[in-house]
């Protein structure tokens, strides 16, 4: 019945609480909300809570690019954040969101690898971006996505002294040139929203979610969601991600002060 | 096979010879596994893929059986010797992700909602991996659930598109993937000529993504022709 | 930050230049998980827990529902990058045995009885830990479950002793948890003056570790208030 | 019933599918289907179906055996393979098998460990020998040990550029020096069949899996099933054995080729 | 221990002195663990191993009970510092092979089918192993099982048997099993001779492997006694 | 049933067994019962009976003591020993077992782990002390504390060869400066009992886990049971702690022999 009350709304372009199709709920960020974290965010949008923190420590290059530091991202669903979630290793959707959002801040190339090697072949700098849930209402990449990029943009780099890592000190800044967001584009019949909530990410239930770098290219894109799109909705929809991630840029400033 | 400071195109050909929208040498083969409901085998180049459906059948164990539509599992694996360093049994990330994105390829595809509390399992097995494995268990995928009679809304066809050295290219190998501007694979509804999965990587604008998209659903049609030839060779045997 | 040459204690006054018996800084708020049935947040210094409660709830799957009582789950867990070298996500031993006792410390003081069949569902989430995170835990976990309107016997306070430097002192941060002589978090019921939770490490005289649990316990009092105003503030607004 | 009509063929010396109590299925040997593997085979034996690859990296020796190479087997049932058969790591079937075939081809000695050290003490090539079930039909340990056999006989060694494998360049063969077969004796009541089908598995449950070197000698037993067995009949077990090993010894050439 | 390059007979006496088919000191009792249904410590030389049952009793969870026939469920465990590098808890590969090949020592020996819907557990903890863990291991079991009051056909003997230097040896020893060219372990059923457990690694030409498992069989009666001493010994107490 | 007579008896301050509220069940300490251990105990408590083990390997330094050898301690709760326990992995009662047995153990500062340094930053000792129950009937953790003194007491440290282990030589024994053991004193309503059966175990379910130095110190405390204690019950149950504790020191002789 709230779904055919959502349909019913959506013929008049409108939603539960009142949004335009393309409206984004409030968004919050805060920066480093957690200085034991290189860097760190805190994103709400609307009810939807998360928190991103990067840890940098050595590891070993792949062999391929042995000049390259690396980073790997990682999601926890904690069952604190809804009542679907349960305990354990992280399963298929705590995985397709870490590696989305890894995908949009890999492919964007916005940092700068090579600046982490400390020892070619080696030993670099390892990057940990973890993703935690605390509270979901919906959009979940969408809100990972800024708290990575505002994490990153904010992250110190430890210092070295006699090969080990002084946590309390800092060598600089993370090296990041560019930015890139995720907009989740979520499609019934030939309507589209963005920002859904978890209500109504039910029934949006075909949806794409498309990276895009502060230059306007595209980095990343996966469909998610049971449906099949034509290609002229996927042609809207590339359209549409790239409008609203101009207006997403504006928050993830590079001080990463939210101006909204 | 990692990056390479070589030229990807030149002369407008491909290092293996190909033209940029060429496919490589498909085979495909519905029946191998005999203990299947339906099964098959599909080869773009190198990369070979072993698909088997089990079901559909009842779920086990029956608290499953509440539900009120029938359950589609996929399971994609890469065997340990299918690439150049050893892949350690039991499921990464990616293949965990990947299984994801192509049960929602054929999720919608498929009239679940008529078997309720029955379960179809979908395993797809990559035998072999230069590149495109993805969209090349796609094809697997539909091949063997056809063979084992789930019935379809349409046929799905995988291809995978992308650009190297500026030029968008399909079908990309191994070493084309790991070169490449960016990384496109797509399953296609070959009658409708809808999509129902789409993942990429890479960098590119939106009209050179839009051309790509569709030069991969221009091609998918090529692709349709072969499974259909491949389950109707198998009938008439 | 491991351990350090330095003095702990000098001319009375503690390195963040605390008395031997202040508390840091606290802050407390109720109501922080919307889609929790209750929930918190507290910080002692840059110590920060938040906490939430789902239930009480049917227990499923339904052969669990054979007890006669209620259950408590309790998950203590710290995020990868509260500490300063990153926590793997998944249980430690550590985390194991702490989500024990502060289960224990709650165990006795709810009416579980009276809820057969159902569960209570504690998760504490330590988003920054800066020495005395199961004690910031138990502040978190006793203003979720009174957010979430599961009835207590009493609150539950939470709150570290040790001795450092020969020095008893209340409320330890992380530079002093590695540094002192004795670390002892307890958990306490403010109204009835009892213990239930208690835990040390370390090397004491009985005569001075007894001194050591009544500071504590004296000092509950006033965290207790701060638990009380708390809630106040929710139920106001 | 199915059974029943097993054991009143089994009175006449007949079988299911019309064959003599020690014949085998059609064996189908296909050498380096896999060219990512060093080497690799599938052997089909009626339908039964398996694959086996091996990958050499590098590894650290055995404390007691600093100056040898390493080689280990696993085996996976997949799911694909039979309705039985469950995802998940390998239960106590797999690991047997894996166990039975990798002690065939140890014991046998047919592998020069010594001379896949690199650094003594330190570095050498690690095998990993891996057997994947396509189609379950029977007698998969047999068809796993002539696979991997086959496997190891046509393994090339990867090349080392600077410390590095190099695995499109090869610096030789893997140095294999004998052969090593598996035949597994089934039993029921005084009949002894080979090469069961999964239906005669379930009814000849009790057997004896003889691994047998190419120079007669026995290298490996492995007693399986819950039934008992008399010295008498063991002995006909080992000769039966050691008897087929010649033909199953003529398909595994040493140039791989199938020649049945 | 490891390999060495010593001779391992030496005038016609093993390392430790005995004779090629002697066995070592044997100790065996039966009732050591007064929690379970059947208990029995077993020692062949330094290799000691104590084997407890539990059941016949009913199977759980419930759905088990579907089968016809009684459960036997066998766990082979060595302690961590059972071996000379501490052993990582949790079953290897080796141990859950052994499990298996025990069990199936056992299985055809038990009047499982007289037991529907219920199941016999049997815990085999190696405490020190210096070889021939598994057949000592099977004596411990044997008895562990007869103590608990399980029916069984005929006792059940373990016993390993080897070549080494060119010589058939009875009953292994850890450095012995390092060096040997042979190595058979050997499950008896000593009134009827038959053989219910036969592993071999090693070179053996057919006709020294017959003499061996002859061996083996006729070496069977003496620990079957034994065996038979140690339960007399347990019901006279 | 059973229950309300176990608390009958206590009100004339009697026990099922006839002993004494504070008195412990008859101490047994077998000292190295395992020779391939550097060190072992086998302790049974009445019915109660454990078996510890130490054993020594290379281990690398915590970067905060680049100086120090290291010590883990593990429990299984080995399904032989109840009809409660269950195969795998540790449950909360083993971990929580193993902790405070490490604790009592670690804070007691009994081990000179500077000693067991090879390497400093590198290469240190590394012991671990697995403690097995094999049969329980309740006090575990005092039987176990005893026994991982003893077990320690006793341990060898096996000689170094080439930087090779060699486990049949030994170079010494592990340096132990004091001892510490684990005294649990349960609490039901105004009564305070030692050593308590299984049985009683679950009458007494609120108790405290004292560790005491042989130096009367209080090492560690864990609080263990859902009930809760008034400070004045606290102070009871550490001075019975620390007096029993005088008792238990002569049973762990530094010689580990058993003298009651």
């Amino acid at each position: 019945m709230r779904k055919n009350y959502i349909l019913d709304l959506l013929k008049n372009d409108e939603r539960l609480d009142g949004r335009k199709l393309d409206e984004y709920r409030e968004i919050e960020i805060e920066v480093n909300p957690v200085s034991k974290a290189e860097g760190s965010a805190r994103v709400r949008i609307g009810k939807t809570d998360v928190i991103i923190g990067t840890k940098m420590d050595f590891g070993t290059p792949f062999p391929d690019t042995p000049n390259e530091g690396t980073i790997k991202s990682e999601a926890e669903f904690m069952p604190i954040a809804s009542e679907d979630f349960e305990s354990g290793p992280p399963g298929e959707d705590a995985i397709e969101l870490a590696r989305v959002v890894d995908r949009a801040i890999r492919e964007s190339q916005c940092l700068d690898l090579k600046s982490l090697c400390i020892t070619p072949g080696e030993k670099v700098w390892s990057i940990s971006l973890d993703t935690i849930i605390l509270n979901h209402d919906g959009n979940l990449i969408d809100a990972a996505t800024i708290g990575a990029m505002v994490a990153l943009l904010n992250s110190k780099i430890p210092e070295l002294e006699d090969d080990k890592i002084v946590r309390d000190k800092h060598s600089g800044k993370l090296p990041v040139s560019s930015k890139a967001v995720n907009v989740t584009v979520c499609k019934f019949e030939d309507k589209f929203i963005l920002d859904p909530t978890r209500e109504e990410e039910e029934v949006f239930d075909t949806k794409m979610c498309i990276g895009v770098r502060d230059d306007g290219k595209v980095v990343s894109i996966q469909k998610m969601g049971p449906g099949s799109l034509k290609d002229s909705e996927i042609y809207d929809m590339i359209d549409i991600a790239i409008k609203k991630s101009k207006n997403l840029f504006k928050l993830v400033g590079k001080d990463g002060k939210k101006d909204i | 096979m990692g990056k390479t400071e070589q030229k990807m195109i030149a002369n407008g050909k491909r290092l293996d010879g190909r033209g940029p929208l060429d496919l490589r040498e498909i085979e495909m083969k519905v029946g191998v596994i005999p203990n299947a409901n339906g099964s098959s085998y599909v080869r773009f180049g190198k990369t070979a893929v072993i698909a088997g459906v089990y079901g559909p059948r009842p779920l086990f164990p029956r608290f499953l059986r509440e539900s009120d539509t029938g359950i589609l599992k996929v399971r994609y694996n890469m065997i340990p010797f299918s690439v150049d360093d050893r892949k350690r049994p039991g499921p990464s990330r990616r293949e965990t992700e990947i299984s994801k994105v192509i049960r929602m390829a054929f999720e919608g595809n498929l009239f679940l909602k008529n078997y309720p509390q029955t379960g179809v399992n979908l395993y797809l097995e990559v035998i072999e991996a230069d590149g495109s494995t993805r969209v090349t268990s796609i094809n697997a995928a539909s091949l063997a659930l056809a063979d084992a009679g789930v019935p379809m809304r349409d046929f799905v066809v995988g291809l995978s598109g992308g650009k190297i050295d500026g030029t968008l290219i399909l079908d990309l190998n191994g070493l084309e993937d790991n070169n490449s501007d960016a990384d496109m694979p797509m399953a296609v509804l070959p009658t409708k000529k809808e999509v129902t999965l789409l993942q990429m990587d890479g960098r590119m604008n939106p009209e050179e993504l839009k051309d790509l998209i569709k030069h991969v659903i221009d091609a998918s049609g090529a692709i349709y022709e072969k499974q259909a030839e491949a389950l109707r060779k198998k009938y008439i045997e």
